[in-house]
């Protein structure tokens, strides 16, 4: 049973994650989605890296047993690299924010097409 | 907020302790958990909760932004230069067997100089979101 | 010396440096020069090392001298050392561009950031394409791609600003599809190392998760190669994002992207098991022609000039899929051809393109959108820049002479060896619609008044009209003289095509 | 778990969704320190919850921190994730078991990097910053990417540094 649990919590982060990313529109929530998606690629690499009996990876003449170490470098870069899209992510909202005075993207689609027909009659 | 008392002496006592905690963190890498990502992060942690207490104003004149900004640089050029330093005594790019006479000792060498590469670059990256924020939105903070 | 042994890893760490290098000098002026330099010192080195493995094969370079599969390797052979000189070449002449060019779309103040930037983005894409490792793979990927997302929203329209988040998810979704095939395969596998993962996945690739994989690998690249179904995030982006930045992703982001498929798809799973015991081909061609008819169709009803040869390019990918999905030594070979000759006559054409929205552009306001409205008539004043676009035109037409005919041609050649006349047909239709876009601009540009309003403009500032027409004339060059890319693209065709497993 | 992302899907009031994604992180970082992974756990811990979380609070006050209802029907959204679901379980059942010693991730690579050839005695930090430094180097590049495209965003136009934006 356990052999399968962590494999249907990824599924189910995953599978949330991308269901807010597509389903909203607003967008901080999206960039929320988006890191909850990339927080259950974590679990997937991570948990097939566990063994019984093993210990973290540091070692100790008192273990013999260690979990597998290569996983946890590979997810500390991933992790870093999802906090940085976040905040890029943020960044770009607030500029976003500034520029339209809405955060929801129906609201700033709206607004572009109103210009974009503004721009078509100024050009005829 | 910025003349409570509490707040004045639980920060005189607790940045020092944070920033002692991120050097710790940062050179007990090899033995424990930590390394220079989570250090940079703690000592910038340190900074902002300075900044909270006694204003972004105050903050900006101990750390300045181009110093903060030379930091960012300067963590990526440290580590990028530790990998050349390795092509120059006849290595490979990054190869730290080479920067000392004995490998094992220029490995920890390599590890200790790449390390502190990342905590620059960090602690530069996220004081430098977090003033960028803060100074954006008016006034107050 | 042995400063030779090393060029792999300088190709990419000269540019990696050049960035902070940039922003700590802080100024404009310094942050150009140091930039560029690197640029172009990139660009030789790509072309010793294209001649390198010309002459002596396969280089590697093992990163901190541990050995493969332990540490990372740069890997280099026929294929990623041509797109080497693809990619740092368009570097080398948009950089000089873009010193004129963003002079009146972005704040002098952020220029020595824009400099860093594209510096950041050029590294990252070299780091994607010399790059032996997977996971070092997605994380020069996400270098690009954030410096890409910055690089766009510093458009002066406001657009750019959502256009960039939504490339921001579009291609962060992709990028964490791609660290999900690599963890199957890596958990499937227990390396990271492409080479090394080769005869090991050809074991495991009809498990499930070998298919699954395949999968996830195959839809997170093309979300970044903007493959048809998946190309929302492409026409805004390039339309809004400023003329050198447009120019630079049009001729390497996507190209990179599409390198990054052929990897996985020739090297680590093996052509034979992708394209012959999957329905892939099938579902490609399909894809692919999609992409040709109904993206090239889309981009004759543009107003805006740079959205309509945004499309156009989501059009000219379908012909390079298209040519994968022959899995034959000329399809491959015509695809990488086209890689590069698209490249090529694309980014000259965004180049040109943006020299004359500059000249149209008065100091105070937003740069104006190029429409047809405003570019009628536009040949009196720019004969230059007109012509230059017309002649990137054909290429992207295929006419005989052009650097877009070679490798139409052999794709044509392709198509024939299996037998598939109709899909002739296809690609002669698709390239009817590519003369219907390209006449509109000559109908506009040549035959129409100008707007009375405008003042009589002159020809686009010199610094703007030069390197979009040194990329013109590379395209006329590799239409008359295919050794270099005809040679090179059908080599790396066949070290890939059924190379044994 | 579960119940955090739950609530994060459905909740509309941005606030409280920030913290919760906070929760969430801490409950993550628990749940990776049981599978032995201690580096990423302290990592996750200091990002997920307190950066993420802090940059999430700092973005908010900058904008309004109620959600619009969504215009249309989430069908295609939900067929999308529905779809990765599948293909993510079909995937992941065919992976070896969870804690088998035979799978390849232990038998390949692995077993030199606990030979503790650089003497470093957590394995993590001799991988991250010797075998796979240039991982490591790429990573810190994408952190200052990102902290120099957030400068370039951000920066404060020279000439009204009071306005507050609005303006297009």
């Amino acid at each position: 049973m356990l052999a399968h649990f962590t494999n249907i919590i990824t599924v189910f982060l995953m599978v949330a994650g991308l269901f807010i990313i597509t389903a909203r529109g607003n967008l901080i929530k999206k960039l929320v989605g988006l890191s909850l998606f990339q927080t259950s690629v974590y679990l997937l690499y991570i948990s097939p890296g566990k063994l019984i009996g093993g210990t973290a990876p540091i070692l100790s003449p008192a273990f013999t047993v260690y979990s597998n170490p290569l996983p946890h470098v590979l997810i500390l870069t991933a992790i870093v690299v999802g906090v940085a899209t976040l905040a890029l992510g943020l960044a770009l909202t607030v500029r976003i924010r500034e520029a339209y005075g809405s955060i929801e993207e129906d609201e700033i689609l709206a607004l572009d097409h109103s210009v974009e027909d503004d721009e078509a009659r100024e050009s005829h | 907020m910025r003349d409570d008392l509490v707040l004045r002496v639980v920060g005189r006592l607790l940045i020092p302790a944070i920033l002692l905690f991120a050097l710790y963190v940062q050179f007990h890498g090899d033995f424990g958990p930590g390394g220079g990502f989570q250090a940079g992060v703690m000592a910038a942690a340190g900074i902002v909760f300075y900044s909270l207490i006694h204003g972004l104003v105050t903050t900006r004149r101990i750390v300045p932004d181009w110093a903060v900004e030379t930091m960012v640089a300067a963590g990526v050029l440290i580590y990028a230069s530790v990998g050349l330093a390795g092509i120059l005594l006849g290595g490979h790019y990054l190869d730290y067997s080479v920067l000392s006479s004995d490998p094992i000792h220029g490995q920890h060498r390599g590890i200790f100089w790449v390390e502190v590469g990342v905590a620059v670059t960090v602690c530069g990256v996220m004081l430098k979101i977090y003033y960028m924020f803060a100074s954006r939105g008016g006034a107050e903070d | 010396m042995a400063l030779a042994q090393h060029l792999p890893a300088l190709q990419v760490i000269l540019p990696l440096i050049s960035a902070p290098l940039a922003i700590l000098f802080r100024r404009a002026g310094p942050a150009f020069l140091i930039v560029t330099a690197a640029a172009w010192l990139s660009f030789a080195i790509a072309i010793a090392l294209f001649l390198q493995v010309d002459a002596s094969g396969l280089i590697s370079y093992p990163m901190g001298n541990w050995q493969p599969p332990w540490g990372i390797e740069y890997r280099l052979d026929r294929l990623n050392s041509f797109m080497l000189v693809l990619v740092s070449g368009m570097a080398a002449v948009v950089l000089p561009y873009a010193r004129g060019s963003i002079e009146r779309e972005i704040p002098h103040e952020s220029h020595y950031m824009f400099y860093a930037m594209l510096g950041l983005c050029l590294t990252g894409l070299l780091g994607i394409v010399i790059t032996g490792d997977a996971f070092n793979l997605f994380v020069f990927l996400e270098v690009s791609s954030l410096s890409t997302y910055v690089l766009i929203a510093m458009g002066r329209d406001r657009r750019a600003l959502t256009a960039a988040y939504q490339y921001l998810i579009m291609g962060s979704i992709g990028a964490t599809f791609i660290v999900i095939g690599i963890g199957f395969l890596y958990l499937m596998t227990g390396t990271l190392n492409l080479a090394d993962m080769v005869p090991r996945v050809a074991v495991i690739e009809s498990s499930r998760p070998g298919l699954a994989a395949l999968a996830f690998i195959s839809v997170g690249v093309s979300l970044k190669v903007a493959l048809f179904p998946l190309h929302q995030w492409l026409p805004n982006a390039y339309t809004y994002a400023p003329s050198s930045v447009s120019a630079f992703l049009a001729a390497t982001a996507t190209k990179v992207a599409l390198y990054a498929l052929i990897r996985f798809y020739f090297t680590v799973f093996g052509d034979s098991f992708v394209f012959g015991k999957l329905p892939l081909p099938e579902f490609m061609l399909i894809l692919s022609l999609f992409a040709m008819l109904f993206a090239n169709a889309i981009a004759i009803f543009q107003d805006n000039l740079k959205r309509l040869f945004a499309y156009s390019s989501v059009g000219q990918i379908g012909y390079i899929t298209l040519g994968l999905s022959f899995d034959s030594v000329h399809g491959v070979g015509a695809s990488i051809m086209h890689l590069f000759n698209h490249g090529v006559a694309k980014g000259a054409i965004f180049l040109l393109i943006g020299g004359a929205v500059a000249r149209m552009t008065t100091r105070q306001a937003a740069p104006p959108a190029p429409t047809f409205e405003r570019i009628a008539g536009l040949s009196k004043a720019m004969p230059l820049t007109c012509f230059g676009v017309v002649l990137g035109g054909l290429s992207l037409i295929g006419v005989p002479g052009t650097a877009g005919f070679v490798s139409k041609w052999y794709l044509v050649l392709a198509a024939m060896e299996k037998g598939q006349w109709w899909l002739v047909g296809a690609i002669l239709v698709s390239s009817l619609l590519a003369v219907a876009y390209v006449w509109r601009f000559v109908e506009a540009a040549y035959f129409r008044a100008p707007p009375a309003g405008r003042e009589t403009g002159k020809e686009a500032p010199f610094a703007l009209l030069i390197p979009g027409w040194l990329l013109i004339l590379a395209t006329l060059w590799f239409g008359l003289d295919t050794s270099f890319t005809a040679g090179a693209a059908l080599d790396a065709a066949q070290q890939l095509v059924h190379s044994g497993n | 778990m579960a119940v955090a992302v739950w609530a994060i899907a459905f909740t509309r009031n941005l606030f409280s969704v920030v913290v919760l994604s906070g929760v969430y992180s801490f409950l993550m970082a628990t749940v990776l320190v049981a599978l032995d992974a201690v580096d990423v756990a302290m990592t996750e811990a200091a990002v997920g919850a307190g950066v993420s979380t802090v940059l999430l609070l700092a973005a908010l006050r900058l904008c309004k921190s109620e959600e619009a209802k969504p215009a249309h029907k989430p069908w295609l959204p939900l067929a999308v994730s529905v779809s990765t679901s599948v293909l993510l379980v079909y995937g992941a059942w065919g992976l070896p078991d969870f804690g088998d010693p035979e799978a390849p991730i232990h038998k390949n690579v692995v077993p030199r990097y606990l030979n503790n050839e650089v003497d470093v005695p957590n394995v993590v930090t001799a991988v991250l910053a010797s075998f796979r430094a240039y991982d490591t180097l790429g990573e810190t590049v994408v952190v200052f990417t990102a902290g120099a495209g957030i400068i370039a965003l951000l920066r404060r136009r020279k000439k009204n540094p009071d306005n507050k934006g609005g303006g297009a």
